[in-house]
């Protein structure tokens, strides 16, 4: 049996969404710039994704610019605004677990001469609000707090945030990649001025996102040239691609309910398969205040690396907060973050459900993992010390 | 992009040409811009009874002053000075919003024909007060964001 | 009659581009970052598709980063070295007729403090080395000039240029979005430091290009994030993109001998029918230092877009110049560089010519331009002062 069990690290492509595409790889080629019939059908794609995109966020169209993907569309938010308002101030305020196209580009910031708070989270990884409004300053130009987070699933309040920055008149962005197709957002009621959002979470292509910038937002450019896009993101367009988002988009959010419904069962499922069949096991992120899809333990004694091997070879495709998977030396800033210490964080495990699961599949995987997990705590150490009662 | 109407304007523009004895003729725009609009009015006892034009310009440019001519012929020089670029847009169906000047060209040039007009024969229109046919007014502002 | 002649402004997938990449969209689906075997297939597909680039450009696969298009490219090398060497001195150096991509990037640059030298061209839109050399200064960081341009194609002179950069020790960066698929560009014998380039010119997808950054190049990034591209250029990858690229330019490499004789004759042809047929007809650019597929000429006393719309009726798909084309006010800067007046520029038409194009349809255009010209003409306010002789 093959379980795919990575849905938050990207998506298959729907069959709709590679149907809806492949005209525009095949057929149609004129360069959606151009004056000619060549071009025009390639225009009328774009505006109609453009379309399906707005209607899902409540947006009008012409808030809707199409990126390179969800890391270029963070990126673009936060040194395009920064850049805008440098005169204002230079302090940004965003959280100790965002991703790293948030963090990194903020790091980056610092180097620039701005400053940024990096605000920190409870044990099951949201902030304080009342701890942002403590940090506001005169001058703050910019908060960035993703909606929903990618390893752990945990979901801001981001209502609260967005009323907080309105009132303070401060510009507010959330990387909402793994929130959307997940969650209703609805920019109409939520004073958010800009979201980033990509594809291939939702079952688009690989290599296309989008930046939501609400009327009126001042903001620079991260792609200078041609004036596509409203002369704000330069390039030839990824027509293909920006179709498949579209179609992905508007078939996400034309079955939000079941797919969610469908979703939560076999994660409660599956977290409390797991939590019963294996002991010394932490659930990291809120129980409640989750994505749909999304459990994220870790076990006790054991590395993620080895875990993720072992399931491959089952079948099982997951992945782990581990240091070790992801080539960089420290295990997941996010779960450091929750407080977990080293061992913990190494032995993180986050499974990620998508459309295509079923309970068979939860049922194998429920089979599968623990023998897994005992067989590496047999040959763990520290599991070893356990036993020998050194705890 | 374009309507059906513009683009039968465009290809089989009315009205296409000069009048050597015309009582007016009027010329409008900058080669700079890429437009210029020539008309040429026969006017008797104060109607307009034929009208010509010339356009260096874009596919907007010919199909309004096309439309235009088509509009003012028949009419008192009254009538003529009252069409507005607007009414030269919506009989042609609507333009694309970055070339509505094109339309506005349209209209001047036939202000300007008629202050020719009204120079040569010592008339004065209320309508051309303030109306200067060599303005180097910037009627090519597209719509920036 | 169909007759594509914009294929400077864009190509269609080669089919077998088209079926080297729709696995990629359908098939395989797993994050090339993945320890799983998901994400396997995607990351040998990546290495790949690396690997062709490379030996087109002679360079070494990890000299190759892919981009989301070369806009993105060109912005990435200017913004990215400027940044990295602004405590070296803030002087660059490019040319009046650059792709938007790279003057627009330039003009922000100037904002923030650079200064930027814009070489004139001569009236065939070729600069003057020796001009070059006298505007090298101490703080000059960066020479960024395109190899061959979009609008005339004419060709730099690069391997002199580089050779000035390269004894000047200033990093050197060339804009080969078009001169990629069409000239031979050997990283070895051309002392280049960035090369931009683009799928989507040479019968590959939109929305995908690359960067090739010689080892050692100190470069800051554009997008951060992730640890995607060597850390260098963050975002889940476009894979089906790439892939697609990686085949298209293996194909235009393959065949570029038989291609570029082809397009040479096909090209000769059509200009010297044109020049030929129709008077008051100036060619714009170099006789012969162009691109073997770009005639670029200009008809006196008529604009351009109402040549392409009277073009389009007759299936005949080409761009132009014009200001009236692309909704800016200025005709081409490109033309203006040349010394053209604004009419010659806005009269210009640009003729770009490609695989499919056969001898057939050539013929065609050569029956159906002259008299589209000729009814212009004699619509012309211009033309008629000619007639008058009032010239
Ligand atoms: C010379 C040149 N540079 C850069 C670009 C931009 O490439 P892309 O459209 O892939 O962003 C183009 C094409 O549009 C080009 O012709
Ligand atoms: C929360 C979050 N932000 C940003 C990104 C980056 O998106 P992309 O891979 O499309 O660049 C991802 C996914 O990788 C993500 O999960
Ligand atoms: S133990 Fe091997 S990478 Fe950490
Ligand atoms: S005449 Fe310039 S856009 Fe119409």
């Amino acid at each position: 049996m093959k379980v795919y069990l990575d849905y938050s690290a990207t998506t298959p492509v729907k069959p709709e969404v590679f149907n809806a595409m492949t005209p525009y790889l095949r057929d149609y080629y004129g360069n959606p710039s151009s004056l000619h019939s060549y071009g025009r059908e390639n225009k009328k794609a774009i505006d109609t994704a453009r379309d399906q995109i707005a209607q899902t966020l409540k947006a009008k169209p012409e808030e809707i610019f199409f990126t390179g993907g969800g890391s270029e569309a963070d990126n673009w938010a936060i040194k395009g605004t920064a850049e805008a308002l440098k005169n204002k101030g230079r302090h940004i305020i965003t959280t100790s677990i965002e991703h790293h196209a948030v963090l990194h580009t903020c790091q980056h910031l610092e180097k620039q001469g701005y400053e940024v708070t990096y605000l920190p989270v409870n044990e099951e990884g949201i902030i304080s609000v009342e701890e942002l409004k403590s940090h506001l300053r005169e001058d703050t130009i910019l908060i960035t707090i993703m909606y929903a987070n990618n390893e752990i699933g945990t979901i801001q309040p981001i209502q609260e945030i967005a009323a907080i920055a309105k009132e303070h008149k401060v510009l507010f962005h959330t990387d909402a990649v793994q929130a959307y197709g997940h969650l209703e957002i609805n920019t109409q009621d939520l004073p958010v001025d800009m979201i980033s959002i990509s594809a291939h979470k939702l079952y688009g292509p690989k290599g296309v996102g989008a930046l939501y910038i609400r009327k009126g937002t001042r903001i620079h450019n991260l792609i200078h040239g041609g004036a596509q896009e409203r002369k704000k993101r330069a390039g030839t367009e990824n027509i293909a691609g920006i179709v498949g988002f579209g179609k992905a988009a508007e078939l996400a959010y034309g079955q939000l309910t079941e797919h969610v419904n469908h979703l939560t069962e076999l994660r409660d499922y599956l977290l409390e398969g797991i939590q019963q069949k294996i002991p010394y096991t932490r659930l990291n992120g809120h129980r409640q205040k989750r994505l749909p899809n999304n459990v994220n333990v870790s076990f006790e004694f054991i590395e993620g690396e080895s875990m993720l091997l072992s399931l491959d070879m089952v079948g099982i495709a997951a992945s782990s907060g581990s240091a070790c998977t992801s080539g960089s030396l420290d295990p997941s800033h996010v779960l450091l973050s929750l407080g977990l210490s080293h061992e913990m964080a190494h032995g993180s495990l986050r499974l990620t459900l998508g459309d295509q699961n079923t309970k068979e599949e939860i049922d194998y995987v429920l089979e599968q993992l623990p023998p897994i997990v005992q067989r590496l705590r047999d040959m763990s150490p520290l599991y070893e010390n356990l036993k020998e009662g050194a705890r | 992009m374009y309507s059906e109407i513009v683009m039968d304007h465009f290809t089989n523009p009315r009205n296409v040409g000069e009048i050597s004895d015309a009582d007016a003729v009027g010329q409008v725009g900058n080669p700079k811009c890429g437009d210029i609009m020539k008309m040429y009015f026969k006017i008797q006892d104060n109607i307009i009874v034929d009208v010509k034009f010339k356009t260096f310009g874009c596919g907007s440019a010919i199909a309004s002053s096309s439309m235009a001519t088509e509009m003012v012929k028949g009419k008192t020089v009254e009538e003529a000075l009252e069409l507005s670029n607007y009414e030269v847009a919506k009989e042609l169906d609507g333009l694309p919003p970055a070339k509505m000047h094109c339309s506005l060209l349209a209209e001047q040039a036939i202000k300007s024909a008629i202050f020719d007009y009204a120079k040569k024969n010592n008339l004065y229109y209320k309508e051309l007060e303030g109306f200067d046919p060599d303005a180097e007014e910037d009627h090519h502002s597209h719509d920036e964001e």
